[in-house]
């Protein structure tokens, strides 16, 4: 580690929000050429911590320092000046503008009316995603992307900004394994160019492949930093969540017996000649990268997508028009982005859950605010938040927290067949794990959960079969325990397997 | 404008014995259901040099946009609020039946002016006869027009029951005269960039026109603007005074407009109602409760007495 | 069950709050209604007096009825301003139907359907052709205007045969002070806030309002809740019209012209928020009354009515400013 | 780096499109104008004449101007509907200035004035009390005509003393039968559309539209920019209004009534959606022709004066339905 006087420097921030205390005593230090990974369950700060960073917050005390000047706190301006560049967790993406337009954001020219070099404009944002190793054509409305590209997008933003700390606050949680090791070596390519990075992750394997240093928050308090070459995954959870057994969830070891649930044949746009099975209790691990389908897939059964061809729920044949047809069936569909699909989040928590029991009531039924609120109480604990944010507004909790409520939400809609689509996005290590226990016993109970994750390993620990899509196309088929990391990302992505 | 008149309101002792008169300010009001609209600046001079003559309250009040509920409403906040002479402009002349009904029964003595409820307890009308009007209009246009052609004429707000009064006066008269109508066009009293537009267009859908014949103010204002710029010579025989058009007859751009002296339309009722409820004159026993006032045809051979008199209202 | 544990969130230390019956926004336009009567109490000796209360109150009945439809279109996140259009349509033809002498219920009936179909055609217009209501319902506003003067030749329909005993004696009458129009208004207001609040189907339409995509996707009709909205609206403008030939005798094919602006006004007002799921009948109520007391007021103070339209504008933009402090003070974030 | 040769994006399969100049909004609309210009031709021996064709042109500039403003601020992500009592205030201004002897350039620079105040005012206030601007500009519509009716007394203020040489020539002068203040609307015009297309200007404002919080978070000036567009439009409302004092020599303080809603119209029309990010000048210029095409055809047509309205609407909604189904044949999702 060597000691020049750092590139970031953080001292002694604190900010509350309210009676809260988000963040304490904060301080941090980051030299040029380093990668720093930034660690915590969800709701330690972490995202506080870069909202002071960016200027979006003003921290209570403390000050923000870059190569020695410190900057204006809570001025976004003053932050972008001195060389910061941010992704935030929540994508910050203007979506009628084209993806071209949308990177090209961040090196606008800054006086007014000064003309846009197009050539010059077209050149750089190709340079930054070729850098990514995306494929992504520039002219498209960034509204219209998939989760990912949208993703991939904003961090092509803050790459081509210049900046010389860039902060990136869970890039890679809708990215699948290829994409983020694009955005790996773009990562180390810029660093090597006299700039830091900060990383904030809950795949604790990218941090420890990608960081150099890792600092662990928690409770808004440094709990502990590490030169990562010093560290193991063990050490840095345990800081994080407290000890806890890391144990894998058991998936069934033979195929099932039980009754088939489910049966979906048919096409979509981007899906081809589908023909899926679910059974009763099953859980089914659908795998495949960006663009080969399975979002779509998630959708044809959800009823958001119309399916060109036949769903069949245990003999009877299926119409999905809508969702409401679907949670009709018991199907219930949870959508990967919780802001543009899931969430209210200027409504409190407890609204939130209880609108899935309000779905099922005839028009016009009273409604008792106690029944409703029991309801969300009981669905909270069973997802791990606190039942005291019961009447907080859903915008303030942590990300990850976020998550749980739109999990909690769906199980509310009592399914018989629940579709999760990237269920995990953004949940701390040790949640993570509970939901994966919890959806075991989901299925236990008899429901058939089919679920999809950008992160192929958890489809291996949680799936009893997983399904491998590319292009649009079933390429594979089989239980969980005849694939393991490699053969899967080499099915899914076509090179064969090693 | 020219001669002044003798203010009682210089006069305090008068004001003393009048109030004393009622033990309280005699207050009257003028209720129009178009306050927006510059057709009614000459009636409110006309209801508040009366005021002022008299040395009372007068109120100029009303809804800018034909809004009658609201009209009446405020017309019952006016009856409830001290108000012994109410002069009502009104566009619903069912609406006001029961109203001007209950205002009379509780004391107030209700009058209309410009356009007429005849069926409401009002005890007069002060204006126009609007068919007859539009009737003498019409007969003289087809006169210049040499009593033969088409006609087309405008309407600045249809659904008025004054405009379709003079709309069928303008049918019979016309007709009388021989002239074949080819409809009634539409236009935005508002927007005088708009009237001269619809202006130019009616020229171009009927290039075969004989004779323009404008229903509103505004409207004629455009007409003669139109003519002025393209340089046709069909015969307008126009509505109202508006300075703008007394000036475009001046320059021989319209031909003649008919005036249905608005000022007295303000004017008169608010002296009336003095006469009745503060010196306790009887009833005035007019046929039907009709108080007409009489047109003023304006052409450029009057015009300059016309341009002295209006002077004030040129805005 | 696995077991999890408890995860920090922010409303740790935060005191669970009681949820309210008046929120934010209504507290601060309260406040506004209440200032501006103590202000028309002190300026005016006539200003509290039944007669004069009354009065305001009956101004404001028939566009009440409007706002009411408007305020649960604009919480279901669209915008109608067709309504002014549909009330004078729905009179014309109530009227029109009185004259040519059908009975009365089907008068009332005619133009009630009237208003329906005139808001049924907003809401599926709307959502066939994907455009938000506010473009259909500018347009609309236009064609039932013109039906209603095409209807009535462009002039008002009077010269009603002398009107049914029961239709005469509600438009006319009341209990006490309070017209019994006045009274369906409020009944109609009343149901519509309970329903807002307390069933199922008002919890749905605020959802929908505040965020449509996640509503489709949990199951709720955001198409056909909100075709059911506009089609309410139109009704509740028709239940207006018809009640207006009760109450005049008479109806203007260009009645309720300019509603459209003075409803939106009342509505905001009251604090339903222009961009959906926000809002309550009883702010909107609240919004009404700010419009009514002003009225009243330009006509006791004598104001010219050149200034008509403007001290509206500014007594809008004081209790927009007055709604801001007290939400101010209440911390809100952003 | 891995290679990733392999890994399908989502643009691969979709043909990648060539990026056009004219986006699906405005080629649903030019088909919109086109179809309407042969309806016009075919319809009226008239329709296709220099003259009339001229007079459309003239007819739309006033309004022209305004929807210039008013579409740049949708693009915001704001909505102005002032700009009708802007358009009167600033008329009113110059006349009267005109009609006491001020010098031509201080009572060209007073309208000017006038309107870039109002629009200040507008943006200020909507950012101080953080109240969406179509909040307040529905408050000062009121307001502002009020101070013009006030300063007008009234009426229209006529009798301007001679004008001066330039202003008349201005005014009622042009290049063939193009007028001058038809080529100064197309000049503002083509400005705007560059500033918005290709400056770094029109592109912060664009994305300030499409998500105000991605924007402050990159550091753009959400409010100031906003103040900004709403200051620009009232200062070309301003300038509309005295171009027509150089057009009709008079000023009435109702001038501009109903313009909002008519400038609403040919912006929506026009592709530039209500929720702010999308659009272009081109587009408006286009629902601009539509809407002047209309009122001229129903002239021409002598369609009933009660239908006028009502003719208009229809077109609004045949041009909506047609900017869809081409909408739709492009397949987008959503
Ligand atoms: N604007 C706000 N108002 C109130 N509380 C807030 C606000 N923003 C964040 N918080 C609270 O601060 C705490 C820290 O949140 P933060 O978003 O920084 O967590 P995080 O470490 O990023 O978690 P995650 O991994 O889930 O993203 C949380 O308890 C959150 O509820
Ligand atoms: N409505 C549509 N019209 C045309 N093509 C579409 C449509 N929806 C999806 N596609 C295409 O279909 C393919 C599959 O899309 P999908 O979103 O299902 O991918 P995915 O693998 O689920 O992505 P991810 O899991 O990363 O979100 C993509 O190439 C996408 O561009
Ligand atoms: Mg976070
Ligand atoms: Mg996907």
């Amino acid at each position: 580690m060597t000691q020049a006087s750092p590139l970031l420097a953080v001292q002694n921030v604190s900010k509350s929000f309210g009676a809260f205390r988000a963040l304490d005593d904060v301080s941090l230090s980051i030299a040029a050429g380093e990668v720093h990974g930034l660690l915590g369950a969800n709701g330690a700060g972490k995202s506080t911590l870069i909202g002071v960073l960016s200027g979006a917050h003003a921290p209570d005390s403390g000050s923000v320092a870059v190569a020695g000047t410190a900057i204006k706190g809570g001025s976004l301006q003053a932050a972008r000046k001195a060389g910061l560049a941010v992704v935030h967790q929540e994508l910050m993406m203007f979506p009628d503008r084209s993806v071209e337009e949308n990177i090209f954001a961040s090196v606008l020219p800054a006086a007014p009316f000064a003309f846009v070099p197009w050539k010059d404009r077209r050149q750089r944002v190709e340079a930054v995603l070729d850098r990514l190793g995306a494929h992504i054509d520039v002219r498209r409305r960034v509204g219209d992307l998939p989760l990912s590209q949208q993703q991939i997008v904003e961090i092509a933003r803050a790459l081509c900004s210049g900046g010389r700390v860039l902060v990136l606050d869970e890039p890679t949680s809708s990215l699948s394994q290829p994409e983020a090791e694009g955005l790996f070596e773009a990562i180390r390519s810029i660093v090597a160019k006299d700039a830091a990075v900060i990383f904030v992750s809950h795949r604790l394997d990218e941090v420890f492949k990608l960081t150099d240093r890792i600092t662990v928050l928690r409770d808004g308090r440094v709990e502990g930093r590490w030169a990562t070459a010093d560290t193991d995954i063990a050490a840095v959870t345990e800081a994080m969540v407290g000890q806890y057994a890391q144990h894998r969830v058991n998936a069934n070891a033979a195929p099932l017996k039980a009754p088939v649930a489910l049966t979906l044949r048919g096409s979509a746009p981007g899906v081809r000649d589908l023909d899926l099975s679910l059974r009763q209790g099953e859980v089914v691990g659908l795998a495949g990268l960006e663009g080969s389908g399975v979002s779509t897939v998630m959708e044809m059964l959800g009823g958001v997508v119309p399916v060109d061809g036949s769903v069949d729920l245990g003999g009877t044949a299926l119409r999905l028009r809508h969702p409401i047809d679907a949670i009709r069936a018991g199907i219930v569909y949870m959508p990967p982005d919780r802001k543009k699909g899931g969430l209210w989040l200027d409504r409190s928590v407890s609204d939130n859950i209880a609108t899935a029991a309000v779905g099922r009531m005839r028009p016009f039924s009273w409604l008792r605010k106690s029944t409703l609120d029991g309801i969300a109480e009981k669905r909270l604990e069973e997802v791990g938040v606190r039942t005291n944010a019961l009447y907080e507004r859903v915008g303030r909790l942590s990300g990850g927290n976020q998550q749980r409520v739109l999990l909690g939400r769906n199980l509310e809609s009592r399914p018989r067949i629940l579709l999760l689509s990237d269920f995990t996005r953004g949940v701390d290590v040790k949640a993570k794990a509970a939901i994966h226990q919890l959806v075991r016993t989901l299925a236990n109970e008899g429901i058939t959960v089919c679920l999809s994750s950008s992160d192929l390993e958890e489809l291996l620990d949680v799936a009893d079969r997983v399904v491998c899509f590319r292009a649009g196309r079933v390429v594979a088929d089989g239980p969980s325990t005849g694939f393991n990391k490699l053969s899967l990302l080499g099915t899914v992505s076509g090179v064969a397997a090693a | 404008a020219g001669t002044q008149v003798a203010r009682a309101e210089d006069a305090p002792e008068w004001k003393t014995w009048r109030d004393s008169y009622y033990d309280k300010p005699i207050k009257m009001a003028v209720s129009c259901a178009g306050t927006t609209n510059p057709f009614f600046a000459p009636l409110k001079a006309g209801a508040e040099d009366a005021g002022k003559q008299l040395g009372i309250e007068v109120l100029w009040t009303g809804v800018p946009d034909g809004n009658t509920v609201n009209q009446i409403s405020q017309f019952q906040q006016l009856v409830n609020t001290g108000y012994s002479v109410i002069v009502v402009i009104l566009f619903e002349p069912d609406a006001w039946i029961a109203p001007i009904k209950k205002a009379m029964e509780a004391g107030v003595l209700v009058l209309t002016a410009n356009n007429d409820s005849p069926d409401s307890a009002r005890e007069l009308y002060f204006g126009q006869d609007l068919v007859g009007a539009a009737e003498v209009q019409g007969q003289l246009l087809a006169k210049l027009a040499g009593g033969k052609g088409k006609v087309a004429m405008t309407n600045c707000a249809p659904g008025s029951l004054g405009l379709d009064q003079r709309v069928q006066g303008a049918r019979l008269g016309t007709a009388a005269g021989g002239l074949e109508d080819v409809g009634v066009y539409n236009t935005n009293p508002a927007d005088m960039a708009s009237e001269i537009a619809t202006m130019q267009d009616i020229l171009r859908a009927t290039p075969d026109l004989a004779a323009i014949m404008p229903l509103c103010g505004p409207d004629t204002a455009a007409a003669g603007l139109v003519r002025k710029s393209s340089g046709h010579s069909l015969p307008i025989v126009g509505t109202d005074m508006l300075y703008q058009t007394l000036e475009l007859i001046r320059d021989g751009y319209v031909d003649a407009t008919v005036g249905q002296q608005p000022y007295m339309q303000g004017y008169m009722p608010i002296m009336y109602g003095f006469q009745r409820v503060v010196l306790g004159a009887p009833k005035l026993d007019l046929p039907g409760g009709n108080y007409y006032l009489a047109n003023e045809i304006v052409t450029k051979d009057n015009v300059e007495t016309f341009l002295i008199r209006e002077e004030r209202f040129r805005g | 069950m696995p077991t999890m544990d408890n995860v920090t969130t922010a409303s740790e230390g935060a005191v669970p709050r009681q949820r309210r019956r008046l929120g934010f926004d209504e507290l601060g336009i309260l406040v506004a209604v209440v200032l501006f009567m103590v202000i028309g109490s002190l300026t005016s000796p006539y200003f509290l007096t039944v007669n004069n209360l009354a009065s305001v109150l009956q101004n404001i009945t028939f566009l009440g009825f409007l706002c009411v439809g408007v305020g649960l279109v604009l919480m279901a996140g669209e915008i109608d301003i067709s309504v002014g259009s549909i009330f004078g349509l729905a009179s014309v033809v109530t009227a029109l139907m009185l004259k040519n002498d059908f009975p009365l219920v089907l008068a009332i009936g005619g133009g009630l359907a009237t208003g329906l179909i005139c808001g049924l055609i907003n809401g599926i217009l709307a959502q066939a052709i994907k455009v938000p209501a506010v473009v259909i319902t500018l347009a609309t506003l236009g064609v039932y205007r013109a039906v209603a003067l095409a209807l009535a030749n462009g002039s008002p329909v009077g010269g009603l045969p002398a009107l049914p005993e029961f239709f005469d004696w509600f438009g006319q009458g009341g209990i006490g002070p309070i017209s019994f129009i006045t009274i369906l208004f409020l009944v109609v207001a009343v149901i519509a806030e309970v329903v807002l609040r307390w069933t199922s189907s008002g919890y749905r339409l605020l959802a929908i309002g505040s965020h449509p995509h996640a509503a489709t996707l949990i199951g709720f009709r955001v198409e056909r809740t909100r075709v059911l909205v506009l089609a309410f609206s139109g009704l509740v403008a028709g239940l207006s019209g018809v009640c207006s030939v009760a109450y005049l005798n008479t109806a203007g094919p260009t009645g309720g012209t300019g509603y459209e602006l003075s409803a939106l006004a009342a509505t905001i007002i009251g604090g339903v928020g222009l961009s959906g799921g926000r809002g309550s009948i009883v702010g909107v109520l609240l919004g009404l009354c700010v419009i009514g007391i002003i009225q009243n007021l330009i006509v006791l103070w004598g104001v010219s009515p050149n200034w008509t339209q403007g001290v509206s504008g500014l007594v809008l933009i004081a209790a927009m400013t007055l709604t801001w402090l007290t939400r101010r003070n209440e911390g809100r974030a952003h």
